[in-house]
Formats: C-alpha cells, sequence, structure tokens
C-alpha cells in the first residue's frame, strides 16, 4: 500500500531557533494517527511544516506519492488536505453560512460526501447561528465551524490541531464518532489532542513528540504495552 | 462541600435578572445567581450556553439588557468595564488575550503595576521597580511559567500562552477571579499545576470557573451551576449536579465519564 | 538606561555631537544652518507625531492642525509690535494647544484605526479652512509676524533668535530636550501603559486601566509638542501661512515618521533628515525630483522593514 | 566682470500651476536668449527651484536663492502666498525680486519694497475696468463668483468698485472653497437668479471646468459670461467651443496686432511647440525687464540702487503693448476688453488705457 | 429656495453623489474590503483621464479610448500588485502608506514628463452630447445622466459580487485571515492581484468617465483622494452598501451647503464625517 503521507527529517526553524529536529512519520491510507506532546514541543510546528505555513529548512513531505515539499500551501490542500488550526482561524467578516460556502468544494476524485447541510445536521447548533459572524460566535461554536469548514472540502487527509478544545463533553464525543465515521469512510486523519484515552482507542497509530524529535512511534497495541512510557513523556 | 457551609460566606458578587440579548438572540436570560468569597464556583453548559457572556457581563466588557450585578451588596452594573478590574474583579480569557509582543515578564508586570500604581509617573523608570518584578515572576512561577520569564509572548507555544494568561490575572491579586477556560489548550502535566493551584486559591478568593474538563470541574468546585441555552438549569454541589438527569442529557451525556 | 538599545545610542552620540559642532563648520553659510534649524523644527514636529502613532497606535492625519496652531496663536495672543518672551509664549502656547487637544482629543479618541485617521483629519480641515477662508487671519496669504520674541531668563539673554546660528542652537536643544522627554516617558511606568495599550488595547481595560486616559494624555502632550514646533517654524522667518496646517503637512510627517521607524522616536530624527535631505539634494539637482524621490521612496519602503531605525537596529544590535 | 548673472527661479512645476510655472519660464528664457547680445558679454546662470506653490516652504526657498546662490535676481512666483512667503525673506533685501504672476495686493501695495518689483499686473488691475464695461453693455444686475481666496476675492472686489460705483448692483457673490471644482450647484443658483451677466474669477483647470460646466448646464447662451481673462488663459484648448464668445478683461490679448507680439507668438510656438499665454507674455517681460537694466548699466549690476534706478525708469516694449513701472513697481499697462472667437482672446478694445493700480497703502 | 431650484439641487446632489461613488468605489474595493491602503487611488483617477484624452487624440473615438483606458489601467494594477504590494501584506500597514505615497510621487512625474502641465479637455462622445431642458435656463447633459447610470451599475455588481459570490466571501476573508484561506486551498496571492487590479481599473474607469465633464490637470487625482476616503468611512469599512449610501449623502450636503450655508460649505463634509463618526464610531454600516 502506498503511503499517504511521508514526512521525512524536517527540520523546521523560527528565524534562529531550532524547533523540529528531523521529524519522521507516515500515514497510511485509511489511518488515524494522533500526534501527542507537551506543550511547546512542536506539534502545532510539525502541522504547519507540512502545509508549508512554516517552511522547513530540510527535509521531505510526500503526499500520496508526489512531492508537495516546495509547493505553496495552497496547492498542497488541493490536493485534498483540510486544517483545523489551533485558535480556530475565524474570519471575522464572515457569517457562518458563508464560511461553508466559501470552502465547499468536491475534492479531486469529484465526490462530495460533506455538503453544507450535512455539517449543519452534525452540528444543528450552527444551524441556529447561520447568520452570525465568525467571531460572534461562542468558543465551541467557532470549534464546530472550523471542524466543519475542513469537512466540506471533502479532504482524503483531515489535520485537526487540538480540535476538542472548549467543545462540551457531548459535542465532543460528536466530534470523536464524526472521526470515526470518516475513518470508515477511508479519509485519514491527524490528530493532536491531549485527550491520550480517547487517542488510544481512536487512532491506529501514535505519534509521540519531545522537544521537536519523535521519541515514539508505533501502533495502538504496542502503545498500551508502554502506556507509562509514553504517559510520562506527556506528564500524564 | 455543600450549600448550608456557603450560606455563612460573604457574597462577593451576585446577579439579579441579568438578561443579555444580541438582537433576537437570548444568549442569557434572567439569570440570577450568588457568588460567596473563599469558594469556587463552577460553570458548566453547552457549547453557546452564555457562559463565556455571563463572565463578560460580571467583568463589565459587556453591558447587560437587563438586570444587575452586585458587588458586595453594590450595584455596579453601570460602571466603566475598567472600574470593574479596579474593584478587585480579574478575569481570564477564552481566547488567548496577552501582550503578544511583550516578554511574559512584561506582560505580568503590566498586570502588577495596575494594583501597584504609579501609572502616572512620567519620570520613575519601569526597569528599576525590583518589587513588581519579583511579584510577577511569583504569578510566571505559580503557573509553571518561570522558565519562560524573558521570551517573548508570541514566541511560546500556544499551551504555554494559556497558562501566562492565567499568570496575568494572577498577578493582578483580584477578590473574584473569572476564569474562562482556563485548562483548555493545555497539556495534562499544566492542567494539574492549575488545578493544584486553583484549589489553594480558592480559600482566599472567590473564583468562578468556567471549563468543560469535567475532571477539573468535578474536582474544584464548591457550587456548580448549569445553564444550557441562555437559561439557568441548576445550580448545586457536584454530587446533586452531576447526577441530575437534566443535565446528563444536556450536558454531559450518557455514560462514559472519561469524554 | 535611558536608551536601552546600542543603535540609539549611536546615534545619540554621533548626531548631537556633530551638530554641536555644525555651525562652525557652517559659519559663513547663513542658508545652510537655517535650513538644517528647519529640518530639526520639522523633525521635533514628526517626534510628536511618532509618539503618538508608534507608540500610543493613536494614527493621525490632523496632527498639521497643531503644528499650524502654533504659529497662528503666536499671532493672536503676543502684541504686533512688541517683543514678548519667548519661555513664557511657550508655556502659553503649549498650555493653550493643549486645552484644545483635551476638547478634541476627548471627541476623535472614541474611535480607532481608519475611522480615527479620518477624524482627526476632518478637525484638521475644519481648522485650515477656518484659517484659510478669514479675513481676519490673512486668508490663504498668511501673516507676517514682525517682532521675534526675546529670549531672557531673569535678565539673562542667551539666544538672539534674529541671529540664525543662535536660533540653530535654540531648536537644537529644543530637539535634544524632546528627545529626551520622550524617552523618560516611554520608560517610565506611564510609558509601561502606553505601550500595553498599543499591544491590546482590551486587555488593559481588562486589567483595570481607563485606556481613555491614557490616551488622551498622551495625545494632550504629543499635541502641545506638535504646537511648540509650529511655534518655532513660525519664528524661524516670521511667516504664518494656512499652509502649515494642510492635511499635506500632516502627510509628510506621518511619511517621515514611518519612514525613519515608527515608535522608535529617534526614528523621526533620521526620518526627517533623510527625506528633506533627500528632497533638497534632487530638487536642485532636477525638475523632475518628484520621480526620483518617489523611487527613492518605494525603494527604502522595500528594504528597510521597520524603517531606517528598524534598519540599522538589523545591522548593529548584539544577537541575542 | 564675466561672472555669469545668476536668475533664481521660484516657480510651481508641478502640480495644479505647473503650467503656469512652465510657460513663465519658458518666456523668461526665451527674452533672455534674445537678448543675450545686449548682456555685455554676461552669461545667464539658472537656478530652478519648484516651489509645488506651498507657501510655508517660501521663505526658506528663498533664503535658499538669497544666501546660498547668491542669485542676483529672483523671479517668482505664480502664487500669491507664496509670494507673501518671499517677501518676508526678500523685502529690504539687496537682491531684486521680480515677481511674473502673483497678483496679491499687499506686493505693492502696504509691504510694497524698493527691490521687489512686479512685471505682471495686481489683481485688481484686470478686474477693475470689466465693471465699466458691464455697464456700458447696460447690466444692471450681476452675480459675481470665485474660489474664496486671496487672488480671487480681490478680483471680485476690483469689479465690484467699478461697477458699483457706476450703479451696478451685485445681487449675489458667490465663494467657492478652493480647489473645489464641483460647479453644478452654484450653476442652477445662478441659473435661478437669471442675472443680466456673471462675473467670475478662476484660473487653470477650474476655469476649463468653470467654463464648459457653464457651457453644458445651458447658461451660455442665456447669461453672458465676463471674467478676468485668466478664465482663458492657457485654457482654450482644453475649453473647445464651451468657451467660444466669453468676454474677459486682461493687460494682454493673444491677437494684439504689434510687432513685438507677432513676433514672440510665432517664435515661442516655434521653440516649445504650443501656443503662449499671459504667462508666457509675463516671463518673457521680466526676461526683457532684466536685460534692458543690465544693458543700461553696462553689464555691471552690483550697484543695488543703480540697479533699482535702472529697473524703475525701464519701459518694457512687451508683447502687451509697451509698458512702464508706477512708483510702487507694478506695471501701468493697458486693460483689453478681448473675447474668445476661434480658440483665440481677440481684442476687442482697450477696456482702460495705462491703467496704474491704486497702489494703496505703498509709502514708495 | 423654490421648489423647483430644490428640486434641481436635489438632483445635483444626487448626481454628484453618484460620481463620487463611482471616484471611491475602487477604493471600496481596495482599501474597505481587502484592507490595502491605496493612496495612489487617486493618481489611478489621474492616470485614467489622462489616457483616455490622449487616445481621443489618437483615435477619435471615445468609447475605443475609454476600453484601451481600462485595459491598461488593469494591467498597471497588475503590475503594480505583483512587484510592489504584494511585499507588503505581512508588514505594518502603515508601509502601505509610505509606498503607495512613493507611487504617488511617481505618476505625478510621469503625467509631467509624459503629458505636461497644461490642462486638457475631452469632448462628450457625440452619441451622447444633447442635454434635457429643465427650466428657462438650466439644462441637464445627456452624458451626465449617463455617467449616474453607469455609477448605479457598478454600484449592483459590485454589491453583488462582494456579498453574494463566493468570490466576494474568498475576498472578505483574505482580508481577516489570509493564511486560512490558503489552508483552504484557494490562490489568495493571484486573486488579491486580481482584485487589486480591479480596484486600479475602477479609479481609472472614473477618471475616463469624468474626463469629457471636466478639466485634466495635474494633481487632479489628490484631491478627489480625501473626498473617496471620506466617502468609504462614513460608509463603513468594507461595506458597498455603505459606500453608496455615504457617496450620496456627501453628494447632497455638499450641494446643499454650497448654495444654504455658503460660509460653511468648505468644511461641510468634514462637519458630516465628524458627526456621523461621534455617533457612530465604527462608519454607517460598517459589519
Ligand atoms: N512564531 C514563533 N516564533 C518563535 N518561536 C515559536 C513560534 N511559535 C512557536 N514557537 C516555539 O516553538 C516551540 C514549539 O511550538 P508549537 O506551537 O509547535 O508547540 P505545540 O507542541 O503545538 O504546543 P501546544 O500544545 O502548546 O500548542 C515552542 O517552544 C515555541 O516557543
Ligand atoms: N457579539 C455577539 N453577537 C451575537 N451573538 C453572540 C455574540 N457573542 C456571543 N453570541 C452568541 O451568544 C451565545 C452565547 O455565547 P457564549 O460565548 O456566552 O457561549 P459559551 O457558553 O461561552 O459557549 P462555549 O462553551 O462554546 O464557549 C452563543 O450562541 C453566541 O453565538
Ligand atoms: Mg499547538
Ligand atoms: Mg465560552
Amino acid at each position: 500500500m502506498t503511503k499517504l503521507l511521508d514526512v521525512k527529517g524536517l527540520h523546521t526553524y523560527y528565524g534562529e531557533s531550532h524547533i523540529l529536529h528531523g521529524v519522521n512519520f507516515e500515514i497510511l491510507p485509511g489511518q488515524a494517527v494522533s500526534l501527542m506532546g507537551r506543550n511547546g514541543m512542536g506539534k502545532t510546528t510539525t502541522l504547519k511544516s507540512i502545509l508549508g505555513l512554516v517552511p522547513p529548512r530540510s527535509g521531505h513531505v510526500v503526499f500520496q506519492g508526489e512531492e508537495i515539499t516546495g509547493l505553496p500551501t495552497w496547492q498542497r490542500m488541493r490536493k485534498d488536505i483540510a486544517y483545523v488550526p489551533e485558535g480556530r482561524g475565524m474570519f471575522h467578516n464572515l457569517t457562518v453560512k458563508e464560511h461553508l460556502e466559501m470552502a465547499a468544494r468536491s475534492n479531486r476524485k469529484g465526490e462530495q460526501n460533506w455538503t453544507c447541510e450535512r455539517v449543519l445536521e452534525t452540528f444543528p447548533r450552527l444551524q441556529e447561528r447561520l447568520s452570525n459572524l465568525g467571531t460572534q460566535l461562542s468558543g465551541g461554536e467557532q470549534q464546530m465551524l472550523a471542524i466543519g469548514r475542513a469537512l466540506v472540502t471533502n479532504p482524503e487527509l483531515l489535520i485537526l490541531d487540538e480540535a476538542t478544545e472548549g467543545l462540551a463533553p457531548l459535542i465532543r464525543k460528536e466530534i470523536w464518532e464524526v472521526i470515526r465515521t470518516i475513518k470508515a469512510s477511508g479519509i485519514s486523519t491527524l490528530i493532536v489532542d491531549k485527550n491520550i484515552q480517547v487517542l488510544k482507542e481512536l487512532c491506529d497509530q501514535h505519534i509521540v513528540l519531545v522537544k521537536g524529535q519523535v521519541v515514539f512511534s508505533a501502533g495502538s497495541s504496542q502503545l498500551m504495552q508502554s502506556l507509562d512510557e509514553v504517559e510520562s513523556y506527556l506528564g500524564v | 462541600m455543600n450549600t448550608q457551609v456557603s450560606l455563612d460566606l460573604q457574597v462577593m458578587l451576585e446577579t439579579q435578572g441579568l438578561c443579555k440579548y444580541w438582537g433576537g438572540l437570548k444568549a442569557l436570560d434572567d439569570i440570577s445567581l450568588q457568588f460567596f468569597d473563599k469558594q469556587l464556583h463552577g460553570i458548566v453548559g453547552p457549547n453557546g450556553a452564555g457562559k463565556s457572556t455571563l463572565l463578560n457581563l460580571l467583568c463589565g466588557h459587556y453591558k447587560p439588557t437587563r438586570g444587575s450585578i452586585l458587588h458586595k451588596g453594590e450595584p455596579i452594573e453601570t460602571i466603566k468595564p475598567w472600574a470593574f478590574a479596579r474593584r478587585g474583579i480579574g478575569r481570564s480569557f477564552q481566547k488567548t488575550n496577552i501582550y503578544p509582543g511583550a516578554t511574559c515578564l512584561e506582560n505580568c508586570c503590566v498586570a502588577v503595576q495596575r494594583r501597584m500604581g504609579g501609572s502616572f509617573n512620567f519620570l520613575r523608570s519601569r526597569y528599576t521597580q525590583k518589587v513588581l518584578d519579583e511579584i510577577a515572576t511569583e504569578a510566571l512561577e505559580k503557573v509553571g511559567l518561570g522558565h519562560r520569564r524573558d521570551v517573548v509572548a508570541s514566541q511560546i507555544s500556544y499551551g504555554e500562552q494559556r497558562q501566562l494568561e492565567i499568570a496575568m490575572v494572577l498577578a493582578t491579586a483580584p477578590e473574584v477571579l473569572l476564569l474562562d477556560e482556563p485548562m483548555a489548550g493545555m497539556g495534562h502535566e499544566e492542567s494539574q499545576l492549575i488545578i493544584g493551584m486553583l484549589n489553594k486559591l480558592k480559600r482566599e478568593y472567590c473564583i468562578v470557573l468556567v471549563e468543560h474538563d469535567m475532571d477539573a470541574v468535578f474536582e474544584l468546585s464548591d457550587q456548580l451551576t448549569v445553564m444550557v441555552d441562555g437559561q439557568h438549569l441548576t445550580t448545586g454541589s457536584v454530587d446533586q449536579v452531576r447526577d441530575d438527569p437534566r443535565v446528563k442529557e444536556a450536558y454531559l451525556g450518557q455514560g462514559d465519564e472519561v469524554f | 538606561m535611558l536608551f536601552n538599545k546600542r543603535t540609539e545610542r549611536i546615534f545619540f552620540w554621533v548626531f548631537f555631537p556633530l551638530a554641536l559642532l555644525m555651525p562652525l563648520f557652517l559659519a559663513d553659510n547663513t542658508f545652510f544652518v537655517s535650513k538644517l534649524t528647519s529640518i530639526m523644527i520639522f523633525a521635533l514636529f514628526v517626534m510628536s507625531l511618532d509618539y503618538l502613532v508608534g507608540r500610543c497606535g493613536l494614527i493621525t492625519l490632523g496632527h498639521a492642525m497643531f503644528y499650524g496652531l502654533g504659529g497662528y496663536l503666536f499671532w493672536m495672543i503676543a502684541p504686533e509690535y512688541e517683543a514678548v518672551n519667548f519661555w513664557v509664549y511657550t508655556f502659553y502656547i503649549c498650555m493653550i494647544a493643549a486645552g484644545v487637544a483635551l476638547i478634541i482629543g476627548f471627541l476623535v479618541l472614541r474611535t480607532s484605526g481608519i475611522y480615527m485617521i479620518m477624524i482627526t483629519l476632518a478637525f484638521a480641515q475644519m481648522a485650515f479652512y477656518f484659517f484659510s477662508d478669514s479675513i481676519d487671519f490673512g486668508g490663504t496669504d498668511g501673516l507676517f509676524i514682525y517682532v521675534k520674541p526675546e529670549t531672557s531668563i531673569f535678565g539673562l539673554s542667551f539666544f538672539d533668535l534674529d541671529n540664525p546660528t543662535h536660533f540653530y542652537y535654540l531648536c537644537l536643544l529644543s530637539l535634544f530636550n524632546t528627545l529626551v522627554f520622550f524617552r523618560v516617558l516611554i520608560r517610565s511606568r506611564f510609558g509601561r501603559v502606553v505601550d500595553a495599550i498599543h499591544e491590546n488595547p482590551g486587555r488593559t481595560t481588562a486589567l483595570g486601566y481607563n485606556i481613555f486616559v491614557f490616551r488622551l494624555m498622551s495625545y494632550v502632550i504629543a499635541s502641545a509638542l506638535g504646537a511648540y514646533a509650529g511655534y518655532l517654524f513660525t519664528l524661524q522667518y516670521g511667516f504664518v501661512n494656512p499652509s502649515m496646517l494642510a492635511w499635506t503637512t500632516s502627510g509628510s510627517a506621518l511619511v517621515m515618521s514611518i519612514l525613519g521607524g515608527m515608535g522608535s522616536i529617534y526614528g523621526a530624527i533620521l526620518g526627517t533628515f533623510v527625506y528633506e535631505g533627500l528632497h533638497y539634494v534632487l530638487e536642485h539637482l532636477t525638475e523632475h525630483w518628484m520621480l526620483f524621490m518617489g523611487a527613492l521612496i518605494i525603494t527604502m519602503v522595500m528594504v528597510f522593514k521597520n524603517g531606517i531605525a528598524g534598519y540599522l537596529e538589523k545591522l548593529l544590535e548584539k544577537r541575542a | 566682470n564675466n561672472e555669469p548673472i545668476k536668475v533664481g527661479m521660484m516657480l510651481p512645476f508641478s502640480g495644479v500651476y505647473g503650467a503656469l510655472g512652465d510657460a513663465t519660464r519658458n518666456g523668461l528664457k526665451m527674452a533672455l536668449q534674445e537678448q543675450m547680445s545686449k548682456l555685455h558679454g554676461r552669461k545667464i546662470e539658472y537656478i530652478e527651484i519648484d516651489t509645488e506653490a506651498r507657501p510655508e516652504r517660501a521663505p526658506e526657498i528663498a533664503s535658499s536663492l538669497l544666501n546660498n546662490s547668491e542669485a542676483d535676481f529672483i523671479i517668482g512666483p505664480v502664487h500669491s502666498g507664496v509670494a507673501m512667503g518671499m517677501l518676508k525673506v526678500l523685502r529690504g533685501k539687496d537682491t531684486v525680486m521680480i515677481v511674473p504672476n502673483a497678483g496679491a495686493g499687499p506686493v505693492t501695495g502696504p509691504l510694497c519694497s524698493p527691490n521687489v518689483f512686479r512685471t505682471s499686473f495686481s489683481s485688481w488691475q484686470p478686474s477693475y475696468p470689466m465693471g465699466n464695461v458691464a455697464l456700458d453693455k447696460g447690466y444692471k444686475k450681476v452675480v459675481t463668483m470665485s474660489w474664496n481666496y486671496g487672488m480671487g476675492k480681490e478680483s471680485l472686489d476690483a469689479f465690484e468698485e467699478s461697477f458699483t460705483a457706476g450703479g451696478g448692483e451685485i445681487v449675489k457673490k458667490i465663494l467657492v472653497p478652493f480647489p473645489k471644482t464641483e460647479f453644478q450647484a452654484y450653476l442652477s443658483e445662478i441659473a435661478s437668479i437669471n442675472p443680466d451677466a456673471v462675473f467670475v474669477f478662476f484660473a487653470g483647470g477650474g476655469a476649463v471646468k468653470f467654463v464648459k460646466d457653464y457651457d453644458a448646464l445651458g447658461l451660455k447662451g442665456k447669461i453672458p459670461l465676463l471674467g478676468s481673462g485668466f478664465l482663458t488663459e492657457g485654457t482654450l484648448e482644453a475649453q473647445g467651443s464651451a468657451a467660444e464668445g466669453v468676454l474677459t478683461t486682461l493687460h494682454y490679448a493673444d491677437s494684439l496686432d504689434n510687432e513685438q507680439n507677432t513676433r514672440f507668438r510665432s517664435s515661442y510656438k516655434q521653440q516649445f511647440g504650443k501656443a503662449s499665454d499671459i504667462y508666457a507674455v509675463q516671463g518673457y517681460d521680466t526676461g526683457l525687464m532684466i536685460a534692458s537694466a543690465v544693458n543700461q548699466l553696462g553689464g555691471n549690476i552690483s550697484d543695488q540702487k543703480a540697479l533699482i534706478k535702472a529697473l524703475e525708469s525701464t519701459t518694457v516694449r512687451s508683447p502687451r503693448g509697451d509698458f512702464t513701472f508706477s512708483p510702487a513697481h507694478n506695471p501701468v499697462q493697458n486693460v483689453y476688453l478681448r473675447t474668445v472667437e476661434n480658440g483665440e482672446n481677440r481684442v476687442v478694445e482697450i477696456a482702460a488705457p495705462a491703467l496704474a493700480d491704486p497702489a494703496r497703502g505703498c509709502k514708495l | 429656495m423654490t421648489t423647483s431650484l430644490f428640486l434641481v439641487q436635489l438632483i445635483n446632489g444626487l448626481q454628484y453623489g453618484l460620481l463620487l461613488f463611482l471616484i471611491a468605489s475602487g477604493l471600496t474595493l481596495v482599501f474597505g474590503v481587502m484592507g490595502i491602503l491605496n493612496l495612489a487611488h487617486g493618481s489611478m483617477y489621474m492616470v485614467g483621464a489622462y489616457l483616455v484624452w490622449y487616445f481621443v487624440e489618437h483615435t477619435g473615438s471615445f468609447g475605443l479610448s475609454a476600453l484601451i483606458s481600462a485595459v491598461i489601467a488593469l494591467l498597471i494594477g497588475i503590475l503594480m500588485e505583483r512587484t510592489l504590494i504584494r511585499q507588503l501584506y505581512r508588514r505594518n500597514h502603515l508601509d502601505q502608506v509610505l509606498l503607495t505615497i512613493g507611487m504617488i510621487f511617481v505618476f505625478n512625474a510621469l503625467q509631467g514628463l509624459l503629458w505636461g502641465n497644461d490642462p486638457l479637455g475631452v469632448a462628450v462622445p457625440a452619441a451622447l452630447s444633447s442635454a434635457i431642458p429643465v427650466t428657462d435656463v438650466l439644462e441637464y447633459p445627456v452624458y451626465r445622466i449617463f455617467v449616474a447610470l453607469l455609477c448605479v451599475g457598478i454600484a449592483a455588481v459590485m454589491y453583488f459580487m462582494i456579498n453574494k459570490t463566493r468570490l466576494g466571501m474568498l475576498i472578505r476573508a483574505g482580508e481577516s485571515n489570509r493564511e486560512m484561506v490558503e489552508c483552504l486551498g484557494i490562490d489568495i496571492r493571484k486573486l488579491y492581484t486580481i482584485v487589486f487590479a480591479i480596484g486600479v481599473m475602477l479609479a481609472a474607469v472614473a477618471g475616463v468617465a469624468a474626463a469629457p465633464m471636466s478639466s485634466i490637470v495635474p494633481g487632479m487625482g489628490e484631491h478627489i483622494l480625501i473626498t473617496c476616503f471620506v466617502v468609504v468611512v462614513i460608509g463603513g469599512m468594507g461595506s458597498i452598501k455603505g459606500a453608496f449610501i455615504a457617496a450620496l449623502l456627501v453628494g447632497l450636503v455638499d450641494t446643499f451647503a454650497s448654495v444654504l450655508v455658503p460660509q460653511l460649505s468648505s468644511m461641510m463634509i468634514y462637519i458630516l464625517m465628524a458627526f456621523i463618526l461621534l455617533i457612530k464610531p465604527q462608519g454607517l454600516f460598517s459589519s
């Protein structure tokens, strides 16, 4: 099976400070992968490096067999990657409806499984707030919208950065359900989250970052075996 | 802890029939609550229930559509936003709200200086005031950010910024602490640190905590209020609320607690 | 330390000694002394604007109103054919300008961002038309000041304002004082709050600061100094004209302040000298000076990320 | 003495007044070129500085020409505000200042000075005779209109002075904020007043716009348009047919039938590829005046008193007809009544022969 | 004021307002919606007028000249964005001020070099050169009515495009968070180039439309620039509807102030703006 995403030897800097020290990992089609680590270990930086938002100084990113390292961000996203950023990235001058409409498109295969309507069904809370501006939503509503906005691009790979932050337990469950569903439909996800209990059960692969280096990378069963080690990395 | 004990305590903050409407939307509808000194009052509820709105009203960020807010018995809903903080009502924000271009220390110094005065001193250098620095450093250490003291705030990670957010509130040393999802985005260890800290602080302050991390809320709260759709659903001790079927249905969901 | 950046200290130790000695080299050319004087006067004005825009985040396009007011006020309050005391009138003019700024600031500071730019412009334009439409104030032809003030303090007079070199030193002293004043202000606890408000006004309010008061004070201070610059300008040649209040004057000052490096204060001096210097050289070289001036400005924006001061800092600051 | 004579020019070479500055400079240079032989071997060195029509810069530039360039003559400006700024520095100095355009009254009025000359006009001059012209035509009720600035107001006042003295009535005086060119509202109002005639002062781009609007809104055939001559100077091409028939008074007209004028016009056209206008004439006369004085003094202009004497006694053989200087150093000149015909300002008659500015307040 | 004069002035005011909107429309797009502070907007207005004059001189056809001028303006816009403006998105807003002031200098100098300083005029195209009598004395030129209609058309198209189409949403989103738009797979750079160029073109088109009814002079763009900003800001940043209403308001206020309170007419639009901003510090219709 060809890899969906292959990340090889990423070295990323912010100005002079060296943040990622050769991050390697891969995602197979249909897999859900978790990326864990304590605050400031470089999770977000890894995601941004993959997307080209913070271009790495060296290393490669290969998506579906294509080298995408040098491409501008938008071209990478056009290869059906979707991103839910930390901090949500709302547009202050667009309504909820417009957030979804502007993003909606079918993927490269021409499929459009996630439409605006489906997102609104999944998050009925948003349905009520259709004409509110993005920044007028409550924190959790914004989070739902950010996820919905990513889904309507019908990605092959969905990247979530702390996407359940600030969500009520019920909704959080809902999100995990959604991830299960899309996983079942063959879509891969790369999840940054702190909820190891859920991740260990939901994800097939687990990656732990410490100071910009991958210190643990294995499947769920191995995770269960070395749970103590991983928890110590995470400071649980 | 139960409500009987609370009754002996002084009411720090009180809302009476508080309403906030956004156009047709009733973000808060007729909320009457009491917050006691030396207690931690947890507020939970589904997304969009109006929790942040309530905090925003309590700290003067928004003006209520109707109803009043009493601080130590005095109505304060009409005073200016900055006067709330001067009365000792401090808050942290759900969306990180710091001075990104300043060092962590400077972030806290701004907060400390409000309390220590001298803001209209045009001549005295801000850098020669060791007292301020000490208090600010202390606040940073309390939240576990001591090692980041001299790093510019925009260069620390998101989780660390969340920590800084709390440190800034602590630095103002308020009587009433309004915390809006302080643990969101924080790692496990840091959350534990904050929980430990809140556990200590609640013996001195009146704390209002909005949080979706149920473990933390259940552990910390002396009183717990559940809000749904701008309405007050119930208030009571943790145990009372946890077992309330309405709460389960609206907020917690059935089954596994870890979610 | 008053100047916390190395670049700033270097600038300080290069500029002021040089400026102090300059008239000695130019002894026989009164024009260059006057030219440098007028650049310094404008630099003082730009500095007051730089504090507002770069430090307080209060962008105004109406600052020239105070510049012009400084000039007109002197004409209004000083007797026409009698030498008044310079220091006393400095005090009067700054106070009146501060009073005007208090009222206008009270109104304009309710807005922010682009809206504030435009509302300050609105007030400045009203003032502009007030002076240029009014026959009593000389209309578009402007007014002459016939007698310059004397500068004695307790009977001792150091400067003779009719002597260009003396006037030069008076302006240099003013520029020096203003720079030091702003540095002290910025370094102070007041300055800390000002910085905080600039960076995140909402948060600063939440911490309990009445940001309006801080902004208003800053506005008043900067306006009074702006008026002082206008007063000096008027005294230099004894001429007041409504074009001092025109929005283009505010615009030029803004350009110089951005060019120098917003918020750095000493950048105002750099920006003004570079801009005025280029202007002078180019306009004597070619009739099409605008083309070269424009091209140079464009190049400078592209090259200097934070103005000239920012560029120098990149070169001179030790890496942390 | 073989050093070049330094001629400093303070004129606007860019912006709204740019065209005026250009024309003045062209005329000046042309005259000095032509008079080369009379300069007793002295060359001319030009120092040209763009005033940008910014009065607040004027004192500084003037002092630059005076002290730094040490110019022998300072020519300028176009804009009255700038003139005031220059005067502040140059009044009473050794160097001669010659104003080739700005009409501000005070220059040869209360602020007159031995070293300051004007080769153009005082704003009173071209407009004053129009009052009598209007009376002659039998107009009783007139609306006057101009930009709300010094020159405009002085022009309207001069017209009003002669017009009301002869029994005319100004039914409305409209002052438009400078440099606004939205005239529609005012013209509608004029149409509703329906006066016997309209007298205006506008120049440059504003004049173009005004004349076009006056025509476009249909007033032209119905209410006669009178103006101070600047209304149709340097603007005729842009105004096109809209300007045909407009009556103006000025100290010059394209069609003046004298040898100087014919020669001047054809060689100007040849050198600069466009028709000359009053601004070019004024520049030209400034050149003639300098040349004549230099000639009289045999090339030695170092004696200030003598130079001023020479200038004062000059009779300028100008394309506008010969003129001399009043004691206040303002031209004593004919003012012509002109009408636009086939894109040219044609003389109708001499509206006021050898008209001198009253020079109110001048103690020379 | 008689009723008929009142009505005439009302029409004058509306017509002036519509013309203002036309001139400000490009600024609304570039500054209001995209958030780019382009002070060279007025210069492009001037360039449009000079271009159309130049081509009318050479081709004799106003329509053709207008078309060529618009295309050239579009190209200039693309060039400006590609080479200069683009570098500044990540920087302080005020750097855009400096950059575009530099551009004003360059445009002014080029205008002087290419076309000289003499005032120029363009004749009203023959097809539109008639006039409709209004009162005994006054008539109304058809060309002005045509321009007014053009303004209404442009306003409608812009409103629809910005508020109702996906393109409009993308542009607005770009103003709020460029990075995020790119994260949705949209080539925001190209989009911004095009929209910026359209804004520049609109400025030039306004210059083209105004050319036959005004004079083409150096610096004509600078006078109008401030008024354009007044319109955009009174209307509220980013609101097409706001800009449209503000333009009409400014037109009407200016017209009536000219005849009713001439002493204040120079200040009137500033008084209006100060008044509106004191009551609504974010303009009339800001989002
Ligand atoms: N813009 C920036 N400039 C400089 N350093 C930065 C910047 N952003 C992040 N860093 C540094 O990079 C490191 C990694 O940050 P990153 O945001 O990737 O952490 P993270 O693992 O996502 O943490 P969190 O869980 O808190 O979001 C941190 O130490 C932070 O200080
Ligand atoms: N400025 C505003 N304009 C209009 N509606 C608003 C505004 N601010 C908040 N709302 C609405 O008010 C409701 C309550 O919002 P609030 O932020 O108080 O929710 P919350 O309980 O804090 O939710 P969360 O847990 O998701 O943060 C939400 O539905 C939100 O969309
Ligand atoms: Mg992160
Ligand atoms: Mg909330």
